[in-house]
């Protein structure tokens, strides 16, 4: 990477970290929220 | 009319009850020149070429200690709710209020920036973008600051939050008028950055006060 | 012409089912499109005559960039709808995005700062495209800090409507930034319509990459408000039966 | 023809409706007593009637398109720091009432001299009560929407009230108020539980 | 025992109600760190020298525009006359209090000093009294601000006259604390307006909980 | 000996004097009412009582140096965003009062489930009203200061009012109390009129 390897690498990795997290954090919100929901359905 | 008068002469009731109100923003202006011109080395001629950028910093900081006031009161002692159902509508309530607060708290910086500007050793042929662009940035200050806080006043914390949601929207102005000072110094145009500011003063005047009533009718919901 | 096909499609449920079909393809299509620009950006490109290797860069940076402008001024066109037309939905979208538009914003700054290092010597300089997209993360997260700040969702997104509009001075300013002020950063070439003065084989995983980005971000806004929806409409039959089938042992 | 015509309404708050489908009219010369358990809705509809908050669904119509009703909330709308006098100068102002309605209306509220110059800071829970009232009085509307307008007041405030109250019924006014206690004597309401 | 948890959890609560709140201090300074800077010319290597003032200045302005919510809403819906006639002392929860302020919004300010300090520039051998200096002086800032918000407590607008109060206390702490860093720029000894600061700072913590608590005693009359 | 006394109270307000020389006790299980025309100074007698404003002169004595009495005033005392338990939570660390009273007391005060978990903000009038009334349930102190303790508190309201005194009298307690309205059914009470 003609010296460059740190910041190309470090790059692809944060885009890689947020591409990621776009994926999964809405996932893991979703289960979450239809947990509390089935949750909440229990108590009454 | 009578709502102008009505609401002018509330505004400047309640400033002259507290009869150290008005003296606020300026002593806050001059504390913040203060601190950075101790902050610098003593004459320090790198001083008056950050002079526009402390001016506008301290102007805007200082705008922004009594927003969190605009509307508090109002909303707390029922006033608002009044006001949604009066017959004045809530948008020229809001625009007077603003335009007072501006009064209050924009004007008094707009004439103390000369002096305190060559108290940074700020040459004065650079008053007049400096003085002319507080005088165009100032009420976009309280505008924006006031809409924001009509955003805020419903929420018991809001005042966290305030500062954060103002000053982003602001720094565009204080890059054109701190941008106007230094397209002076360099001897360059600086009817640029004026005319941007007054584009975007007539903007802030027409668009806010509409947008800051539909703020504050959603903050009582 | 007749507006209840609208209607329906803003309708809670009828929206809710639509993403559940649209999301899969969105990250499909994206996903693959984005392993096709990686592998060309990193693998099959040549490098730059003067950048070297550092401007592979460009494949995460400019569409993070990208998204950043289109996804604030998605969340400001919501806005409007949600003022003016009182629309669920819309509000609904508009606190979806904003999640996602302050990440890719993040993304934009952490790459051009990556970027900035060996380009200008410097990873952070007060320069007027810099500063201005600093902004509009800021911007992103005072409507997130707003969202959260309300107890009532509704009014919660509609103060955030309000602040997306007004926000969107910003929007040109980022975009315009390297014309109105001599800027370090490089001006407007590549996304400009007509001829790109970039040679095919750097540009088509630039392309490629902007398009999955792009679908990448419809599919997290289209969970994001799915669950948006799940949460204001919990009371109704149609969350609670979704509720209870994805419950385990019902 | 009504003053006040509420139909199908439906009061939300939160994600809960407290009201739904809910039909209303109010006649010239009614008094409407709306009474209900604490926590019912009784304050959210009557913020929903005078148009400070947006209906869940359905309409409110007043008698005219441009007819605005005086409302009293839990909240006084006097800023603390003004006196009296010039609390209800504001509200002339705003509303364009003759400023010469104000000593009448405080007069009307009994208010005493005393306590009408100095900031309403220092004024006792019923006298500010009382300085409230008196804005309903400044300038005639036909509807008038009272949320608890008892609360605080003595048992000659009571009595005015009912003076107040009385003679608008009988100019043709309607009002429609709710409160936990029985209203003051010679005023004969109809009461609507929620 | 239970009073300390109590009064801090109940802070801590508060502060967490508003789930972003805890971003907002950090995101405050590095706004205002931004809005200095583009007000300035573009990529000026002087910015450094500025760096502490404007860190200070932050710092204060931080303090100050949280410092008026300190005791207002518990005047205002009962909390302080409960306090009042409880059975924990009102000095002790003026303490508590005064400290869970340092904590959510001066602590920080500290912990980001260094980091900002290098945005702007600061060589990284002076971070050492920027951070002291600011762990001493940032809670200076809390009691007396907090002192200042007492006495101005039962004053409907005294959050104007606030300022002007707490300024005159504060301005030596600023200007001791940008001093140390300026001493150390110019490789002078950094201990002298360190240790002023240290010093300022015993004698608040010790005598300011009970001035405040007995100001708001009078408050409420 | 008198859970309460007043002798030779002056209350001050401004420049006025509301009261002088007033001779004030209260034994245990009793129960006055404070009557008295608006602005008259039953708010400022009841603050200087609990020892939140200072007598112009004269005294207040407890039964005891340490004792204290509990206190409602207008105000509730509720941080409008914590909830009524995390409130009475609070309350109960600062009044080393245990923490297990809190579910008992929400239920005399009838305040329902729904209620006690979400922030005070949404709670009605009512509801925040029964809360701080709850306060008064944490923790055994003799006397009971109430100013205007009935305010928007609906019929069953009342009746729970009635029940908290009427045991609070039967345990050796004593209830200072103000209020426009008559005290509910079965509470009967010396009438102290200023
Ligand atoms: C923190 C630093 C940086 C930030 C915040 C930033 C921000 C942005 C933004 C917002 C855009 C999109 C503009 C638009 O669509 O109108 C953009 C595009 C771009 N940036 Fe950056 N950038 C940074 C650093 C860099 C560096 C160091 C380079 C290369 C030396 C670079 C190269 C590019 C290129 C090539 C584009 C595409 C321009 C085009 O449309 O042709 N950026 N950047
Ligand atoms: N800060 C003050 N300075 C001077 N006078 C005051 C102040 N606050 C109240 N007053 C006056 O003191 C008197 C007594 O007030 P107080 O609140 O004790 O009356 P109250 O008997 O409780 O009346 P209400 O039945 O309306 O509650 C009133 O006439 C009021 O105007
Ligand atoms: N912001 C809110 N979000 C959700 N629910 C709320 C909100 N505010 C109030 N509520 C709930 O709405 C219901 C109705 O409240 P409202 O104030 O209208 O009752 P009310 O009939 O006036 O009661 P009261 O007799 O106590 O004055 C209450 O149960 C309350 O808990
Ligand atoms: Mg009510
Ligand atoms: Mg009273």
């Amino acid at each position: 990477m003609s010296g460059y390897a740190v910041y190309v690498w470090g790059s692809f990795a944060a885009g890689l970290a947020v591409y990621l997290w776009n994926l999964i954090a809405p996932r893991l919100r979703r289960r979450a929220t239809l947990e509390a929901i089935a949750e909440a359905q229990g108590d009454e | 009319m009578s709502a102008l008068r009505a609401l002018f002469a509330r505004e400047l009731r309640l400033a002259a009850r507290a009869k150290t109100e008005w003296l606020m923003p300026p002593l806050f202006f001059v504390i913040v020149v203060t601190v950075f011109s101790f902050g610098a080395k003593p004459n320090d001629p790198q001083l008056a070429s950050f002079a526009p950028a402390i001016l506008w910093v301290g102007a805007l900081l200082a705008a922004l200690l009594s927003l969190e006031r605009l509307y508090r009161a109002d909303q707390e002692d029922g006033t608002l709710e009044q006001l949604i159902v009066s017959e004045t509508s809530l948008s020229f309530a809001v625009f007077v209020k603003s335009l007072s607060h501006w009064l209050l708290s924009g004007l008094p910086l707009v004439l103390l920036a000369a002096p305190l500007g060559g108290m940074l050793g700020l040459p004065s042929a650079l008053f007049g973008p400096l003085v002319l662009g507080l005088a165009l940035g100032t009420p976009c200050l309280s505008f924006i600051g006031g809409f924001v806080a009509a955003l805020t006043v419903g929420l018991p914390r809001g005042g966290a939050l305030l500062p954060v949601l103002v000053l982003p929207l602001i720094v565009p102005i204080v890059i054109f008028g701190a941008g106007a000072v230094r397209a002076a110094q360099q001897g360059l145009d600086v009817s640029g950055p004026l005319f941007f500011l007054a584009a975007l003063l007539m903007l802030t005047l027409t668009v806010l006060p509409w947008l800051s009533a539909a703020a504050l009718r959603n903050a009582f919901e | 012409m007749s507006w209840t096909w609208f209607h329906r499609l803003a309708s809670p449920p009828t929206f809710f089912g639509l993403a559940q079909r649209l999301a899969p393809w969105c990250a499909g299509f994206g996903g693959a499109l984005l392993l096709l620009a990686w592998f060309g950006g990193l693998v099959l490109a040549p490098a730059d005559y003067q950048q070297k290797d550092a401007f592979r860069i460009i494949y995460v940076h400019v569409p993070a960039a990208a998204l950043s402008l289109s996804l604030y001024m998605a969340m400001a066109v919501c806005g409007v709808v949600a003022l003016i037309w009182r629309m669920k939905l819309a509000e609904c979208v508009l606190v979806a995005i904003a999640p996602v538009g302050a990440s890719f914003t993040a993304l934009a700054l952490v790459t051009g700062m990556l970027w900035g290092k060996p380009m200008w010597g410097a990873y952070w300089v007060w320069d007027a495209r810099l500063t201005s997209e600093l902004v509009l993360l800021f911007l992103y997260l005072g409507v997130i800090g707003l969202n959260s700040a309300f107890e009532d969702p509704r009014t919660a997104a509609r103060a955030c409507a309000l602040l997306a509009i007004v926000g969107f001075v910003n929007v040109p300013i980022v975009h315009y930034s390297v014309v109105w002020w001599n800027s370090l950063h490089q001006g407007s070439t590549i996304l400009k319509l007509g001829k790109p003065n970039i040679s095919a084989d750097m540009a088509w995983p630039l392309y490629a990459g902007l398009l999955g980005s792009y679908l990448w971000s419809a599919h997290a806004v289209l969970r994001r408000t799915q669950n948006e929806l799940l949460l204001r409409e919990r009371n109704t039959r149609w969350v609670r039966e979704i509720a209870a089938a994805t419950e385990p042992g019902a | 023809m009504p003053l006040l015509t509420a139909e199908k309404l439906s009061v939300l708050r939160g994600d809960r409706a407290l009201l739904r489908d809910f039909d209303l009219q109010l006649q010239p010369g009614e008094l409407l007593h709306l009474r209900g358990a604490n926590g019912v809705g009784k304050t959210s509809l009557l913020e929903t009637l005078a148009g400070l908050r947006h209906a869940g669904g359905g309409q409110v119509r007043y008698e005219r398109e441009d007819a605005r009703p005086h409302w009293l909330g839990h909240r006084n709308g006097l800023n603390l720091q003004l006196s009296a006098i010039e609390n209800l100068q504001f509200w002339c102002g705003i509303n364009a009432a003759p400023m010469s309605a104000i000593g009448p209306a405080l007069d009307r509220v009994e208010l005493p001299a005393r306590a009408r110059r100095r900031s309403c800071r220092m004024l006792s829970a019923g006298q500010k009560r009382r300085t409230a009232l008196a804005r309903l009085l400044l300038q005639r509307r036909a509807l008038w929407l009272l949320d608890e307008p008892l609360d605080g007041l003595d048992v000659a405030g009571l009595a005015r009230f009912a003076d107040l109250v009385g003679e608008h019924l009988q100019d043709g006014g309607a009002v429609l108020m709710t409160s936990h206690q029985p209203l003051p004597a010679p005023l004969a309401a109809r009461e609507l539980a929620l």
